[in-house]
């Protein structure tokens, strides 16, 4: 337990290192295209794939890089990746919106709204026709709920029956579009009825909650028991000054407290943790400035298979 | 050996063949694929690998998609090809671009057969051609069967292929007849078939235009003309050599085409002509391809809609009849 | 009231020695193309277009031709667009799936399942910004139910709290596909909740029971209430032999029993109204089998008010 | 009265003039269609006439269809061309055809906006152009404004316009500034505009290429090299007339077009070339088109993959040095 608390805490600080320091460079103008950054919602990756391994296969969505970090994908390559280097997870034609590694089961950022959904039945399909006990997880946004793809593969995986949960990390924005605006039920988790699965709602910034909802879920779908939509609810604080932002809403700090103060985890070996994370970052990024951008030569490459 | 099947039998015992051979290939679509009944039986025989879909395309092709970048190797089936606008973007956005948006980190070989072609009075949404879409799309390869020996070794090279293929079947090829070997084979993509030699003018067609073509090289014929008839197989990848050289030795080209007039894929072997193999054209090329409107439903206009014959007899002459 | 009744009662005869004359045609193989009949849920159709005049619109399906009748599409010009005559609603260029009349806000049958929801929405918020009182219908199929545009619009016209009303016409099956199997709820109607509207099931072969739910949902649309999804279910009789269906099973029957047994309706005035239809879908024949076809000069009119 | 704004501020002001003008215009999208931000203050500006959405672009784009058959004129706005592929049934099968399936009984007066291209780094998903398969559909008229003076008449035009219109702006392009009249103005459809005489050599280029190709022709002419550059304005319809015309002054034909070279506008026009002026071609046609690739991300790739003035300079020079 102590070591998956660990690796838990480990996942989470990497993507919160990661994208401060992605928010950083980016405000310099040194990398290029569109980034859209996870920090605030490391619960949610983080709790989701503390369940999951080589069986299992992850959609993300456009915001992500937690989930690809979560799920295993190579911290340097991504960060090469996002500064469009030869050395990054796609050698520098996806970038931020697209990174993927299938050797880990990460099938990528989706720049399409709703589009990781239906591949997800589709992986949990595999798994079912191969059977390997493995998952599918499509994480979405509360926008992309509204998306047609996204419902009709909630219907989908029930008919099938398949080894899939669907995470709808509620931010409460699409954009500059309210959720309690633009999805018509009071939840999302209240569509799950009409498409005959459970649904479940936890509080995003708590990842002993998430943790603990996307196991059940799990547990379930590897026993062959179908999909489960579980709702992750980020709920802002309104009202607040900077920097006044509560503990219970980060879960970094809610997790360090939890740990430390029930004595599972050292404050010293959290900070060890940070410490090392740290490193990492700052390796990945002098390393993917240092690297090389690819060239005319990979201009035409990797479309087909063969041709 | 061959017998003589029809193109329906072909596309079924081409897929029976498959899953027999590989387990991975599965099959899935509405009322258990059973669009236009080549998919009968295969239920019972392959239990388990053969799924019914709810009305939800993009779902089940974008399932398709995703299971093939996990080792099966699925055939979906979009039972109208005139349905993709609602499943596009798992086609286009996904599945064709994944290998190379994932630095060549990615395979997906899906296959999705479908039903195009007009002839049926089926209408303007039943009745489309839109496989110049497709092939106008990076990373997605694209087939035209036009007989039953193309339709099973073709299709069983799609299910093979490590690509995302549409396999667009036309609805009024399926009870036309021909020899087609028992043994499985396949035929590779991007080799056009040179259906019949003839050194005074090169016509180029698709899927069912193939034969519209052929019937028109006979008509040529009795007037003293040899017409070359090409069947590129694939739109994507093109056989780019085999025309050009058909054109290269003729100076003619007339391109049959059943699809939209505007970007089709007239216009594309036209302009791959007129760059490549100008120096050898001697007359204007000529496109023969329906007018620039939906599919009407009267069969009074739908007959005059389809490219026939005449046309491509009219065409050929004009251009052989050319004078500067 | 009793010519409200009257009407209904028309409605539903004229659809039905519609479609009983088009089956027979088409097995002559003289009617081209694809033709679903609608034949047996008359009372949806007649049930919910009772409460409609010409500032509502309505979408149809690819079984759309009660859709029409009900909505006041010429009998005549629809048989002769079933054979692709000049004199057609549609000019011969639509056929069954396509035939449309806007004049009526009939916004046309459809080949595209799950096609019309989405148009509703839109007729719907015209009627709103026109302060017409004006209401859009979308008749769907449960199989359409099942398709992404359908459960958009669903969302959409609650969220811009639209004056529109969602048939979902539950005959059972999607072609083969059995609706127990495709649609992962118990009923259609239970998604409503999931997107914040009211979900109501009525049974099909029931005039009244659609005509009082759709009137309700009507006056609701007109007054600004928003959206209201119906589930109008044909629950096939099973294990019946043929011609032993019972006539709880069939709405014309039905109507007729109730409606004569409360002394509303006498046998002949329906007798004669039935004498009326017949002849007219007579005519319809004749007449459309003596209409010329189009011809050259109307192959490319049309594409375009101006190009 | 004319000043310089932006081709952002262009469409902005079409869009501000045409809801004072007519009532019936509305205007929908995410984030009360605040894409690019052409629409910013709108939504005050005529309240209840813009209209946020949720991201459903199917229903929404649906809808707007719908709204426009019942006497609206809506402008939807889907923010990238990109994610047509989630909404292109209720374009292609819907909008498009009511007319003709309908027998000319129905008007789909629609406008869909949204942004194209590559350039700014945006990947395989967010950098498409896409306008091909538009075009490739009857019944869409597809406008692609090359500079602010063109996207505001264009848009005015689009909006007036009876037919359904797809309306691509270039992301390109929103910050490049022009001459524009205050005045309301319209531009028709199907006109062309010569952007520049030339007698050796005409230069077709479309939207954001037609700057491209004004380049390559100041670097032709300090080669001695007249080039006529035409921008089409609009892809369907299409001013082949002035296409025409000027090859048969020319005799030489470069297309520029930055859309996946198969079936595109670059065939589109080189096959139109290839059978109405032949006679007059004294050279291939010459196509510059990015490679058969999805978009690349990385800036090093993404500008070898746009094509450039070098490209259309090196075409040019090839057609009119030809000799056979
Ligand atoms: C099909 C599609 N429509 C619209 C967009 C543009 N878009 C990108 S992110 C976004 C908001 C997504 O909101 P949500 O799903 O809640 O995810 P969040 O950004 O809040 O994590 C939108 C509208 C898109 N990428 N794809
Ligand atoms: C998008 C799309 N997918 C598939 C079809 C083929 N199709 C036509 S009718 C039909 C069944 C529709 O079932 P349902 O919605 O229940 O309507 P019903 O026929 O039972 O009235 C199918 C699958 C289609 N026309 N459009
Ligand atoms: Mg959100
Ligand atoms: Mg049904």
């Amino acid at each position: 337990m102590t070591d998956t608390l660990r690796e838990a805490y480990r996942v989470m600080r990497t993507i919160r290192a990661f994208e401060e320091r992605v928010h950083e460079e980016f405000a310099t103008g040194e990398i290029p295209g569109f980034v859209h950054l996870y920090a605030g919602e490391e619960a949610s990756a983080a709790g989701v794939c503390a369940h999951l391994d080589d069986r299992d296969a992850i959609a993300g969505t456009h915001r992500g890089h937690g989930h690809c970090i979560a799920k295993g994908v190579d911290v340097k390559a991504m960060m090469a990746e996002i500064y469009g280097r030869k050395t990054g997870s796609c050698h520098g034609k996806g970038g931020s919106m697209h990174i993927a590694d299938l050797s880990k089961g990460m099938l990528g950022a989706n720049g399409i709204v709703g589009g990781g959904p239906p591949l997800i039945c589709g992986t949990a399909l595999a798994a079912k026709q191969q059977h390997t006990g493995g998952v599918g997880v499509a994480f979405f946004g509360d926008g992309a709920g509204n998306q047609g793809t996204t419902l009709e593969a909630l219907n989908l995986a029930s008919v099938w029956d398949l080894p899939a949960i669907f995470i709808a990390e509620n931010n409460g924005y699409a954009e500059a579009t309210a959720s309690s605006w633009s999805v018509a039920s009071d939840n999302i988790a209240d569509r799950a009825a009409g498409f005959g699965m459970p649904g479940v709602i936890v509080d995003g910034f708590d990842f002993f909650a998430v943790h603990e909802a996307a196991g059940e879920a799990v547990e379930r779908a590897r026993g062959g028991g179908g999909p489960t939509l579980i709702e992750v609810k980020f709920t802002r604080y309104h009202g607040h000054f900077e920097g006044d932002r509560p503990a219970s809403l980060d879960c970094l700090t809610r997790f360090r407290d939890r740990v430390t103060e029930a004595g599972e985890l050292a404050e010293h070996a959290l900070d060890a943790i940070d410490a090392e994370v740290a490193k990492l970052i700052e390796d990945a990024v002098s390393e993917a400035k240092a690297a090389p951008k690819p060239t005319k030569d990979d201009l035409e490459t990797d479309v087909y298979v063969s041709y | 050996m061959a017998r003589t099947i029809s193109y329906r039998q072909a596309i079924t015992e081409a897929l029976v063949q498959e899953m027999a051979r590989d387990e991975s290939v599965i099959v899935m679509g509405e009322d258990n694929a059973g669009g236009p009944g080549v998919t009968k039986g295969l239920f019972h025989e392959f239990p388990g690998r053969v799924l019914g879909t709810p009305i939800s395309e993009s779902a089940f092709v974008g399932a398709a998609i995703g299971a093939a970048t996990r080792g099966q190797r699925p055939v979906a089936e979009l039972v109208f090809i005139d349905f993709m606008g609602v499943c596009f973007d798992q086609i286009f956005n996904q599945a064709a671009k994944f290998r190379y948006m994932f630095g060549g980190n990615a395979s997906t070989p899906v296959v999705i057969r479908t039903m195009y072609g007009a002839g049926l009075r089926a209408a303007a949404q039943h009745s489309q051609c839109l496989y110049p879409i497709f092939t106008h799309v990076p990373g997605l390869k694209v087939v035209v069967p036009s007989s039953p020996y193309e339709a099973k070794g073709l299709l069983i090279q799609a299910i093979r292929d490590d690509d995302p293929v549409i396999f667009c079947e036309h609805k009024a090829l399926y009870d036309t007849s021909g020899d087609v070997p028992e043994d499985s084979y396949t035929i590779p993509f991007g080799e056009a078939n040179v259906v019949r030699d003839g050194g005074d003018v090169t016509i180029v067609a698709f899927g069912r235009m193939v034969a519209v073509a052929e019937q028109a090289a006979d008509e040529l014929e009795s007037n003293g003309i040899e017409a070359e008839v090409i069947d590129p197989r694939t739109t994507s990848p093109l056989d780019t050599d085999t025309i050009l050289e058909s054109v290269e030795n003729t100076g003619r080209l007339v391109v049959v085409d059943e699809a939209s007039p505007r970007c089709n894929l007239a216009t594309d072997v036209s302009a791959l002509v007129a760059k490549e193999a100008f120096g050898a054209l001697r007359a204007p090329i000529e496109m023969v391809t329906p007018p620039h409107t939906p599919v009407p439903f009267s069969d009074a206009l739908e007959d005059l809609y389809i490219p026939d014959a005449q046309k491509v007899v009219n065409a050929a002459k004009a251009v052989v009849e050319y004078r500067r």
